[in-house]
């Protein structure tokens, strides 16, 4: 019998290594996973790449993550808001690495990933800062910047209900990235509020197929 | 006369009234965000927000705001009947692929061919922030750009050329400031309406980029 | 109020033009739109470019639209089926153009242009007769072949149930093709065994947003 | 003795014993398709079909097909408890992308150094049709091939180099026959296994390429 949902959240952290790539689903607060992030600052794996669409909010989760110096590399869309004070001290003391990625090709870079591609060719960024370095391309008469796919070892993701195959259904805009980033993960772990019997989510609304999720875990109720 | 220049809402208010039924349409953060308060009640607008939501509804009630319901501001929302959620790749697939027919963004500069400058200042200890508003740059259909005609030192925000870093090239359509609203044509900037008591000559001292009319 | 159901299907279908590039979801029968094929048929458009997986199977919709010489050029993967005698006769007669794309790149290619990119790398078809003059590139150790989008004027799709907005869930594996042909047609008609009033659909358990579908038809039950 | 080549179905029951719990696998057109009948079943194994399922289960009960849930050869199908559908991006997702395990197709050729041909004759009249293939080919983690060691014309199909157009190069792990279980590996093709009554010289003599033996 597979059973997903057998290992404890630190069992399933310890997979993290240090040097690893992991993403961080969630946009803001939404749908980020706090309860993994907090084993995973109990777990002590440094030198961390990080891939999440911000830096961390306030005191908590991935804020302290960056405070504690754990965190090599964000890559990331919007880094700055009006808590992300963690973020913002290192960054200007150069103690943090940014790849900062609009945050549509932050999204088909994973998706790529996810998908098998070698890379893709995006309109957005071209002519920009962001773009500088990077090829491009005229096609059809528009303009395309090529963007490589964003891989990583771990991704840490938040939904609603998962199942023992970890098939997962997940919650309004807590959704965001959760989908995408578990395809392109090597070992994806998802918090849950609730497993499931299997059999219980209609095979009609499953949002991520069991395929892309290794672990599930519950953060109960 | 003295010159009356559009309230920030008067901007927003100005706006809706260019959103036609049955666009699909997404709001910038800030001032664009307003622009939902002035949509007419009986037009069925559909409201996309870059986190995953389409048929956005207006602010909940007090206590009844819900963490995982939220704009790309990270305010609370609700969701309209007939309204969906779906992840970041569709989301941004849609804004991207040319599905959405209109955005509005605030900038800090347009340029007289459409550039638009308006996620860095480009001052060097400014933490850079981009989000989705290149996305909706090169992918709606429409880009309408609000924001205040000069910035508080009087400088002009529309330009020559961009001086602080681009969001996208010539993508500009439309531009709603305090003082006019002004279309980006392949003839260079066309002044279409004009704030009460303002004249051609002010409008064009508080410009630097050149600005025409229909005749 | 906005209502994409108020056409006919005919009326939908007469969106069709001669020289159009019409996408046909299905797999096989499974999905196959067979009343928009028939009202296709009806309609007259000549000299179409048909995306669609298969290439018509017995006397009926997609196969009897290639009989009548309606079709210039088939996009597909798998035109070869055991009842596909009019595509095999008058592609043997030369009265038909092939264009023969792995089935997974068929799907990129249709996505790519719904998202709005310029082309992908794709490891798929790499140093076989389908990537023939084609654009190669070794990315990370690995060879992928370059492809373009493939967009249409038109989609035609089956789902179980639309409503007015345009929003769509479909049935078991008769949902192929249909959410990504949605995505990458300047028109989407859709039709449906039901359409349903506002709000019944589950804002979780839509599968294609209204955004995607210009026209939802019935055909009834 | 005389060699005593493996059935269809004894080749398929062979292949179900290198697929273990827990594996995604796609099971191709024809014989492969069989391989889920001979899976233990007490083994979780989870089976996909291109056309958008995960956790397929066996045919129905005659009376209760249901044409829109059915597999890569449209054969009617079931659907698991935890099963579940997907479009097609998702679907050839999940193959391009490395995360299915197994894929086990049929060929018409297999080269030494794992290249397949299993899509085209290369017949000028044949009507060329593609499918799946290339992209599990390229994608599946393992790529397992089952297939007669000879044509009907007693022509060897394990060769040198494919002549017939290939699907994908040195893609092929391990070959199934009639005759024999053939790792495909660095060091050349590796014979794991011989059908009964077959021996070494025979085996060769049906084989184009050269067999080696882990001693």
């Amino acid at each position: 019998m597979i059973d997903k949902t057998s290992l404890s959240m630190a069992q399933a952290i310890s997979k993290v290594k240090d040097g690893s790539t992991i993403m961080i689903g969630g946009f803001g607060t939404a749908g980020q996973p706090a309860e993994l992030i907090d084993a995973l600052i109990e777990h002590g794996a440094r030198d961390l790449t990080i891939v999440s669409n911000n830096a961390g909010n306030g005191d908590m989760g991935l804020a302290l993550l960056i405070k504690e110096k754990r965190v090599r590399k964000m890559i990331c869309s919007f880094p700055r808001q009006h808590d992300s004070w963690h973020f913002d001290t290192l960054y200007r003391e150069k103690g943090i690495e940014l790849e900062l990625v609009p945050q549509g090709n932050l999204a088909i870079r994973i998706q790529a990933a996810g998908a098998g591609l070698g890379g893709v060719f995006t309109p957005t960024g071209y002519g920009t800062i962001l773009a500088d370095g990077k090829e491009t391309r005229e096609i059809a008469g528009k303009k395309y910047v090529f963007e490589l796919p964003i891989k990583a070892d771990i991704a840490l993701i938040k939904a609603l209900k998962g199942d023992r195959w970890g098939n997962l259904v997940y919650r309004k805009s807590a959704r965001n990235f959760g989908p995408i980033m578990a395809m392109a993960a090597a070992t994806t772990i998802a918090q849950v509020k609730e497993i499931v019997p299997l059999g219980s989510l209609d095979p009609e609304h499953v949002i991520t197929p069991g395929i892309f999720v290794q672990h599930v875990t519950s953060v109960g109720v | 006369m003295t010159i009356q220049p559009l309230s920030r809402d008067q901007i927003a208010q100005r706006v809706a009234l260019d959103i036609e039924e049955g666009a699909y349409v997404n709001l910038g953060i800030g001032l664009p965000t307003r622009i939902a308060n002035f949509l007419a009640p009986g037009k069925e607008i559909f409201l996309h927000s870059e986190n995953g939501i389409l048929g956005m509804g207006p602010a909940p009630e007090v206590g009844k705001e819900d963490d995982e319901l939220i704009n790309a501001g990270k305010e609370h929302v609700t969701l309209l009947n007939g309204g969906c959620f779906f992840h970041h790749g569709d989301s941004f697939a849609m804004m991207r692929g040319g599905h959405i027919d209109v955005c509005v963004l605030g900038a800090f500069q347009v340029a007289a061919n459409g550039d638009l400058a308006n996620w860095h200042t480009g001052a060097p200890d400014a933490i850079p922030a981009v989000g989705g508003a290149m996305d909706l740059a090169v992918g709606a259909k429409k880009v309408f750009v609000t924001m205040e005609h000069n910035t508080k030192k009087g400088e002009p925000k529309i330009v020559e050329r961009c001086t602080y870093p681009l969001t996208g090239l010539a993508c500009v359509d439309r531009i709603y400031t305090d003082l006019a609203v002004i279309d980006v044509t392949s003839r260079g900037l066309i002044v279409i309406e004009m704030a009460p008591g303002i004249d051609i000559q002010t409008l064009q001292n508080r410009t630097e980029a050149p600005l025409h009319y229909n005749s």
